[in-house]
């Protein structure tokens, strides 16, 4: 055979023989994949939603929401709902802040419909490493000060650092990322309350 | 290029760079000019700068006048050497010489009688062919012979460099004083020689009273175009480069000559000498040169044999040997440090310094360069000395080439204030050197591929036609005919080509 | 205009792929001896970068999406790069003998710097549109080509000092490396 | 659509691919390598041999397409190395020591011209021409061209040739490079 | 240990003498447990790809042979990316884009260039494996440094690799360690490779 | 080669200036004398420590360097380099910086960027600048904790309680910590920026003297008076510091006059953090600045330009040592496009 036609052939056959096997690879693995994505998900929502808070299909019943005045949301974000027996019992809600020493932090809350904190967490942050990454909870556990808090009318002013006039410890040498934390966990008990109320009002 | 009516001395340009220096001339000038006594020996060396060696022609046990020609060029680049006193030839052979590193030359040794006879000296008939015969070479420092600068035209200026800007040296200075007149005489023949429009004198306006006196010569005598300036004391205003930079604000171009300016320099010395040979019919065998230093009881210029031995001056001068750490030919900032006064002096010697070790001594010790950029603030060539440095410490001598390493004139500025105490002009002279030297091996090389080539391509030419032949044989072998016809057709040629070879060539 | 302005200032200084990223080292370390070499190698690496992450992103938008082959976008694009290479190696040999001289030697490096394919498979990341891709890597490919350019310089001064024996050649060029990413990180937080 | 059309369509773009390689190469196909003239140039040019090529062309052939090290011609020292180093963008080697020897100085040969029987072995051997001579006549070596290479002193049958050190031009004079700082002590090499 | 051994694993190993696949060698190297997936997946991919290759040895032509090696190694990549992905799911997300980029890794294209597309199959596989682990050999001990030194500890996080085993491997060196933080930022790579090139120069000169 | 060698033989110059590396270096300490004073004087005795640390430090490990790379030890130490590398890291540091902060710093300045490259005069990167970076980088809580000036400080520390801070971390029990200590002014404007206040607001507040930070512009004045010294004698050409002072006010001013309370002012900008310093003593270091005289003009030039986009819009409260690393990584390449005209050369 020509050289011509004979050498693209065998890199057109070459490469059918790959992207054949990796045709069966992906058939072999993406079930899996999606199945291993979903437990990644679940498991990071377990303490946000405890187990025994609710019994409900988490991901099922997500939702897409997008606030930036209150929970600053730059683009649609997720929202999980607990629920027993079809009546909400958690919410983890997402949140970002711009106010970090270096630029966004985005945190999720988890709160009961009773306006208790389950759980804090730092989904993504650029803070200085060493410093206002102390908020992140595998480094300090700064963050856990905010499980089981919850904002009433009466304790509005208490919902700053100390440094603010608050009762919430800050980190010594970096006030900035704490305060922005604090801040951003305010508004999202603020929108929580405001959340409850809707669906209040629609039931 | 610039017309000499353009040029209007009285306005004075600077040029970058460049040090303040104290020139510690007075000492040596208040004791005046004496004349040196004639040496036993003197040691003529046939190396003048550049290497150009003459080659001597008159042999050991000869006896020679004072004047008589010993030793002739054998390039158009070299100059004439006459003997400087009567006496006899005692020896020819290599020996240090008053140069840089006091390298090793050919050197006429003659022992002299004392009766300082001289020659009959030729007639010449043109200046330049005067300048030639009179063995004149520049008396500024370069020894470069003067006759190559007059066989360009278009010349309109000359300069007179009489701005003598090494500490210690004033042998230009002593000639002004004494001898303005013979120097007028000279600056007119030179100007006449190069058919030059105008000339200046440049002086430092350090010096006396010389510039009235050369004026009043100058008004005298009623000679015109000849302009008598005086430049700011900076070293090295001196060099011609920054000397016609300062006069006419021009530069010359870099590898360049003042030639393409239509530009040419001249030391006074040589324009004395030539008013010497012109005027009295004596070549240049004799020079003012000044003995100074903090080791020299008596500092002063003399007036010297070429030749004369560096201690047979000294003695005169009141030498203290034990406090001398260095002898050096030349001024502080160019000089060369002898390594013993047994060398004869030469046509370029302007100065012997004789130094204490407190005056030499460093006030730290060698360093690396910190690149605090001083070198670069006195370059007089707008060089980045640290930079030639540094490369040239790496061994990457191109990147020096490029950085216009051979525009540096080795005028020492850098290495005066450098910090680290680095001996900068030594790493330039030695990149110098080397590259030439590479260079001289590069064009062998090419020269070799060339040679080879054509060699190679003969030599397939050959194999070709000597296949080509085969395959003929080949072929012919078919053709008995023509195998006889080829057959004696080489017989024939054979033959042919013994006869040629018998032929005498 | 301005979205594309700070994806550019982004890849070149805050996010340089080289200092910050880790993308394209080995080049960095290989053909940075000299200044000319990283001066050619930037700008094929410049050329090579631009043109494969246009097709990639035509092959990934108009073939693979359709075809749901998304899985093979790694394969596509190195082969694509692989392909564009060569091709670029064989016209610039023949049409342009000089740019060839300068710029030879380096092309078949670019096959396996890492940035080239990087860049590819972060415009998939970051769903860039086509301009947004071309001028990505464009400007990752210039940040590239500026620490090469920077670097080299450095190693030409480098090699003339009194360097200790053990660190001549690759750690100190390393050690200059971690410096100059110490200096990059100055540009942190530039661009949000 | 069952996914091995996918794949098949996929690979019919690679196909397409293989055929523009393919006829890119041919379209744009090249001689020779410009590389090997700049590598030539920066060799000596003595064409001594002693690289185990039988000229600095082919050595030069032969360092282009990376069948020989850059470490093999003595002639071109140290220096040459590092240049070819330079140029190739390659490591700086040692002088392989299989190849011979850096000579301290250059050095030229002259023949004995009274030894000398006029058998032109030697001009046969030598490779820049440098020996001029007929046949059973005195041959004299032109300096100027000879570039040491030695291949004509095993040549001659009688050994009338011998090596002197290259005579250089008046104008260059080399001198000895500065000590640096003194400093940098032996020991250093660790 | 044999010739063709040694030289794989230190006279002319991949990472510290040939200065190939420095990209991950630097970016997957801040703490032990990355650089042991990463050079895991080296090593499997290394070998893999040179067995190939040495298989397809008859179809290389000069037009085309690099754009196979680049198919093959790409395919081997892809596959072996979906299965971490599958089943080192956290571990997969922690390496991030450096999986589908040891496509590009240098190493592996110098050793289909150079080795296996000029030895016998069994060679060649030999030479991907002790290649590779010399690369990893030097991937971990930089993952080492620079977690001791950044962070005081080994093995964090090690429960990716490991499962639950993992969690029990974590040591924490010293008590309340403040972190040289510049260890596990990008300019630590540098250094520690560095210090490591200029030990084993020193070493391989005496 | 010369038996009859009677003189020393050395070339030119035979009468050399007396001009010595540590005579440069002492000039850069005496120049520093006046700013160091006013350093006592605004942030308490701190200060004399961290130098005695910083300096013993730098000289320990250029000697242990020395030994290891057998060099000259004693011709060295007495250049006098690592001590003034030693004295501007120290005048980079907190007052109150732990002992350990000098350490470190010093180990990176004098054995990795500075030694590794070939010892004096040849190292690329600015030894001191390298130092403070990779410490601040690294220990980002230590070095961002300062004590307050003590004009509005409510407690002024004495040596001891410097002494003890430095050494045991230990602060005075009396007074609170956070009353003790306060970020220096430009990570004040960079803190209260994030957090919305206007620039009119923020320098409102006592920290704030004139046009820098309180204590902060008069040191700024007493580095500007040593550096215009430095000049005078030659140790440095005006053209780096020119450069980098007019540069920041050139380039700072367009933000500022778009919006005055987003951004510092151009005079804020040259009287406060290091800037002033930086122009004087540290972009001016000559081993690692650029030769030519374009060259310094560009080298000046780029400092400014990252210093002010560092303060504005970076990670970090202030950008001079970022400004001069970058600057050093772009020397040999600045050097090598800007070689001078020779003499001569037609321009
Ligand atoms: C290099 C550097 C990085 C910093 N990073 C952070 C950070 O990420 N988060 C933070 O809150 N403060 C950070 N700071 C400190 C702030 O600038 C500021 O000093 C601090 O937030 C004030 O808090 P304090 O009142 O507790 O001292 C950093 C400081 C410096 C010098
Ligand atoms: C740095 C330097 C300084 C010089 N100083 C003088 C000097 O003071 N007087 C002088 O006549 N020539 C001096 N020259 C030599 C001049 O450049 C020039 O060669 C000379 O004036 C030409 O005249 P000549 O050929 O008659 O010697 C100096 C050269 C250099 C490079
Ligand atoms: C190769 C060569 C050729 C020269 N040709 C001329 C010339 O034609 N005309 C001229 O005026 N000077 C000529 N010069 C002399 C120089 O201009 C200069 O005077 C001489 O080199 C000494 O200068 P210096 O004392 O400043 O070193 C030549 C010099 C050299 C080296
Ligand atoms: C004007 C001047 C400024 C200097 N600045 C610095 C500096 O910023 N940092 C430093 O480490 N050394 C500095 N030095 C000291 C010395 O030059 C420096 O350590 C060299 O980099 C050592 O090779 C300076 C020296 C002078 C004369
Ligand atoms: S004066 Fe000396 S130390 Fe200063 S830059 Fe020049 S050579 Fe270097
Ligand atoms: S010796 Fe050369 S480099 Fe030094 S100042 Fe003079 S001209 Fe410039
Ligand atoms: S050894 Fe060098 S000089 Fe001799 S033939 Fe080979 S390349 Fe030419
Ligand atoms: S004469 Fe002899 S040594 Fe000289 S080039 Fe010819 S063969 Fe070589
Ligand atoms: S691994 Fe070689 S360029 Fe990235």
């Amino acid at each position: 055979m020509n050289r011509f036609i004979k050498i693209p052939l065998v890199l057109a056959i070459v490469t059918f023989l790959t992207s054949a096997l990796l045709m069966v690879s992906e058939d072999l693995t993406h079930e899996k994949i999606a199945e291993q994505k979903k437990m990644l998900l679940l498991q990071s929502l377990k303490q946000l939603i405890p187990a025994e808070l609710h019994d409900n299909d988490l991901i099922a019943d997500a939702q897409t929401i997008h606030h930036p005045e209150l929970l600053g949301h730059r683009k649609p974000q997720t929202l999980y709902i607990g629920k027993i027996n079809n009546k909400i019992s958690v919410l983890a809600i997402p949140a970002t802040t711009p106010k970090g020493y270096s630029g966004d932090i985005d945190i999720m809350v988890g709160i009961k419909t009773n306006g208790e904190i389950t759980v804090v967490k730092i989904l993504e942050q650029h803070e200085t490493p060493g410093l206002g990454d102390l908020i992140i909870a595998n480094k300090s556990d700064w963050i856990q000060q905010f499980s089981n808090q919850s904002l009433h009318l009466t304790n509005l002013k208490n919902w700053k650092v100390e440094r603010d006039g608050g009762v919430f410890d800050q980190i010594s040498g970096a006030t900035i990322s704490p305060r922005a934390v604090t801040e951003a966990i305010k508004q999202t008990l603020l929108y929580h309350n405001g959340f409850m109320q809707n669906i209040g009002e629609e039931t | 290029m610039l017309k000499a009516t353009e040029i209007t001395p009285a306005h004075l340009y600077s040029f970058k760079g460049g040090l303040k220096l104290k020139h510690h001339k007075r000492d040596s000038l208040d004791n005046g000019l004496s004349q040196s006594s004639i040496p036993d020996k003197l040691y003529l060396s046939l190396r003048i700068n550049r290497g150009n060696i003459a080659n001597p022609i008159v042999a050991v046990g000869d006896n020679v006048l004072k004047g008589q020609v010993i030793a002739k060029p054998d390039t158009t680049n070299g100059s004439y050497i006459h003997a400087s006193s009567s006496g006899k030839v005692t020896a020819i052979g290599i020996r240090e010489t008053a140069s840089p590193n006091a390298d090793y030359a050919t050197v006429i040794e003659i022992t002299t009688d004392k009766k300082d006879q001289w020659c009959t000296i030729a007639k010449t008939h043109s200046i330049t062919e005067a300048i030639k015969s009179a063995g004149i070479v520049g008396m500024g420092g370069a020894g470069f012979p003067t006759h190559l600068k007059y066989q360009g035209n278009n010349i309109h200026t000359l300069i007179i460099n009489g701005a003598e800007c090494e500490p210690y040296i004033s042998c230009d200075e002593q000639l002004m004083l004494d001898y303005p007149n013979d120097l007028i005489d000279g600056i007119t023949l030179m100007m006449k020689a190069a058919d030059a429009e105008q000339a200046i004198f440049a002086l430092e306006d350090q010096v006396g009273g010389i510039k009235s006196q050369i004026d009043k010569i100058i008004a005298k005598r009623k000679i015109e175009h000849i302009v008598v300036v005086k430049v700011p004391t900076i070293y090295p205003a001196g060099g011609e480069k920054q000397l016609i930079k300062v006069l006419t604000g021009l530069e010359v171009p870099s590898g360049g000559l003042p030639l393409d300016l239509g530009i040419i320099v001249q030391n006074v010395g040589t324009a004395k000498a030539l008013a010497d040979y012109c005027k009295h019919g004596r070549p240049l065998l004799e020079r003012i040169i000044t003995v100074a230093g903090d080791a020299i009881g008596k500092p002063q210029n003399f007036s010297a044999l070429t030749g004369t031995p560096i201690s047979h001056l000294l003695q005169q001068a009141e030498f203290d040997k034990d406090k001398t750490e260095r002898l050096v030919i030349g001024g502080p900032m160019m000089g060369y440090a002898m390594p013993n006064c047994d060398i004869g002096i030469d046509k370029t010697s302007n100065c012997i310094l004789a130094l204490s070790h407190e005056n030499t001594q460093h006030h730290g010790d060698s360093l690396p360069c910190i690149r605090c950029g001083k070198c670069v603030e006195v370059c007089p060539s707008q060089l980045l000395p640290q930079q030639l440095h540094w490369y040239i410490k790496g061994e990457n001598l191109e990147k020096a080439r490029e950085h216009h390493l051979f525009d540096c004139i080795e005028c020492g500025a850098c290495a005066w204030v450098c910090p680290s105490q680095i001996k900068l002009v030594d790493y330039y002279r030695y990149a110098k050197s080397e590259i030439n030297y590479l260079d001289y091996k590069r064009t062998k090389s090419d020269a070799a591929q060339i040679r080879h080539e054509q060699r190679e391509g003969r030599l397939l030419k050959i194999k070709q036609e000597r296949i080509a032949k085969r395959k003929r044989t080949k072929h012919r072998s078919k053709n008995p005919d023509k195998m006889k016809q080829d057959l004696q057709a080489t017989l024939d040629r054979v033959k042919k080509a013994k006869e040629q070879k018998n032929e005498p060539k | 205009m301005s979205e594309l302005f700070f994806i550019f200032i982004s890849a070149v200084f805050i996010n340089n792929f080289v200092l910050v990223k880790f993308l394209g080292l080995c080049p960095l370390m290989g053909v940075s001896g000299k200044y000319e070499s990283a001066l050619g190698m930037g700008l094929a690496t410049t050329f090579v970068l631009t043109l494969s992450s246009i097709i990639s992103y035509f092959i990934h938008t108009y073939l693979l999406i359709p075809l749901e082959l998304e899985y093979l976008k790694t394969l596509s694009f190195i082969l694509v790069i692989a392909v564009t290479v060569q091709v670029t190696e064989l016209i610039l040999h023949k049409t342009s003998p000089l740019l060839y001289q300068v710029l030879g030697i380096f092309l078949p490096l670019i096959t396996t710097n890492c940035a080239v394919l990087g860049v590819a498979l972060l415009n998939i990341q970051q769903q860039n549109n086509l301009i947004e891709s071309a001028v990505f890597g464009f400007a990752a490919s210039v940040g590239f080509t500026l620490v090469l350019v920077l670097f080299s310089a450095i190693r030409e001064r480098l090699e003339m000092a009194d360097l200790p024996q053990s660190f001549k050649g690759t750690p100190i060029a390393l050690i200059t490396a971690g410096l100059m990413s110490i200096a990059f990180m100055g540009f942190g937080g530039m661009v949000r | 659509m069952h996914p091995f059309i996918n794949i098949l369509l996929f690979s019919i773009i690679a196909l397409l691919f293989g055929l523009i390689v393919m006829w890119v190469s041919k379209r744009f196909k090249v001689e020779g390598n410009p590389i090997v003239e700049q590598i030539n140039a920066i060799l000596p040019q003595t064409q001594c041999g002693q690289c185990n090529f039988p000229g600095c062309k082919p050595y030069a052939e032969a360092i282009a397409s990376g069948q020989a090290a850059i470490n093999q011609c003595p002639p071109g020292g140290e220096d040459g190395i590092k240049k070819l180093a330079t140029l190739l963008d390659v490591e700086v080697l040692e002088l392989n020591p299989d190849n011979g020897d850096v000579k301290e100085i250059d050095m030229v040969v002259e023949v004995v011209e009274k030894d000398c029987i006029g058998c032109t072995k030697c001009i046969q051997a030598c490779p820049v021409d440098a020996i001029v001579g007929a046949a059973k006549q005195m041959h004299t070596i032109i300096l100027e061209a000879c570039t040491g290479c030695d291949l004509c002193i095993p040549a001659c049958p009688v050994d009338c040739i011998i090596s002197i050190p290259a005579p250089l031009p008046n104008y260059i004079r080399r001198s000895e490079k500065p000590e640096l700082y003194n400093l940098i002590s032996e020991a250093q090499k660790c | 240990m044999s010739g063709f051994i040694r030289k794989r694993l230190i006279d002319d190993n991949a990472a510290l003498v040939q200065l190939l696949g420095l990209c991950p060698l630097l970016a997957v190297s801040n703490s032990v447990v990355n650089a042991l997936g990463l050079a895991i997946a080296t090593v499997f991919t290394l070998t893999l790809t040179n067995a190939l290759v040495a298989l397809i040895k008859p179809l290389l032509s000069k037009e085309i042979r690099i754009s196979l090696f680049v198919l093959i190694i790409a395919s081997v990549v892809t596959a072996l990316e979906m299965f971490m992905n599958a089943y080192f799911h956290e571990l997969y997300l922690v390496l991030g884009i450096f999986i589908p980029l040891i496509v590009t890794n240098c190493i592996i294209m110098a050793r289909a260039e150079a080795f296996a597309s000029k030895n016998s199959l069994w060679l060649s596989i030999k030479d991907g494996f002790f290649t590779g682990l010399g690369f990893a050999l030097v991937l971990i001990t930089i993952g080492a440094i620079r977690e001791i030194l950044g962070n005081g500890s080994l093995f964090n996080q090690a429960h990716l690799l490991f499962g639950d085993l993992g969690h029990s491997l974590h040591v924490k060196l010293f008590d309340n360690y403040q972190g040289f933080l510049i260890a596990i930022l990008p300019p630590g790579a540098f250094f520690v490779l560095a210090v490591l090139v200029a030990i084993k120069n020193k070493i391989s000169k005496n | 080669m010369n038996q009859n060698k009677v003189f020393n033989t050395e070339s030119a110059p035979h009468i050399p200036d007396s001009n010595s590396v540590a005579r440069v270096m002492l000039t850069v300490w005496l120049a520093l004398v006046p700013a160091m004073l006013a350093h006592v004087f605004f942030f308490g005795t701190g200060i004399v420590i961290q130098l005695t640390l910083a300096i013993a430090f730098a000289l320990l490990f250029e000697a242990i360097s020395l030994k290891l790379l057998n060099k000259n030890i004693n011709l060295f130490l007495k250049d006098y380099s690592a001590f003034v590398t030693g004295l501007l890291f120290a005048l980079c540091i907190s007052p109150v910086a732990p002992w350990w902060i000098s350490f470190i710093g010093m180990f990176f300045s004098i054995v990795v960027a500075k030694h590794l490259f070939g010892g004096l005069g040849q190292n690329i990167f600015n030894p001191a600048m390298v130092g403070f970076a990779i410490v601040l980088i690294s220990f980002p809580q230590a070095m961002s904790i300062w004590v307050a000036p003590q004009a509005i400080s409510l407690y002024d520390m004495s040596f001891l309680e410097n002494l003890q801070a430095i050494f045991f971390n230990t602060f005075p029990t009396e007074i609170d910590f956070d009353t003790l200590t306060q970020a220096t002014p430009l990570d004040t404007i960079k803190t209260a920026i994030s957090q919305d206040y206007a620039m009119s607001e923020i320098t409102n507040v006592p920290l704030f003297g004139k046009f820098g930070g309180l204590g902060w512009e008069w040191i700024a004045n007493f580095y500007f008076i040593g550096g215009l010294l430095l000049i005078y004698k030659k140790v440095i050409t005006w053209r780096v510091p020119t450069a980098v002072i007019v540069t920041t006010i050139a380039f700072s001013l367009p933000f500022n006059l778009y919006d005055t309370d987003q951004f510092i002012g151009p005079l804020q900008h040259v009287f406060s953090g290091g800037l002033m310093l930086a122009a004087f003593f540290i972009a001016t270091d000559p081993t690692t600045g650029c030769s030519s005289h374009k060259g310094q003009f560009i080298f000046g030039a780029g400092v400014a330009i990252m210093t002010v986009l560092v303060r504005e819009f970076g990670n970090f409260p202030d950008g001079v040592a970022f400004g001069v690393l970058i600057m050093n990584m772009a020397a040999p390449l600045i050097d090598r496009l800007t070689i001078p005209k020779a003499f001569g050369q037609q321009r």
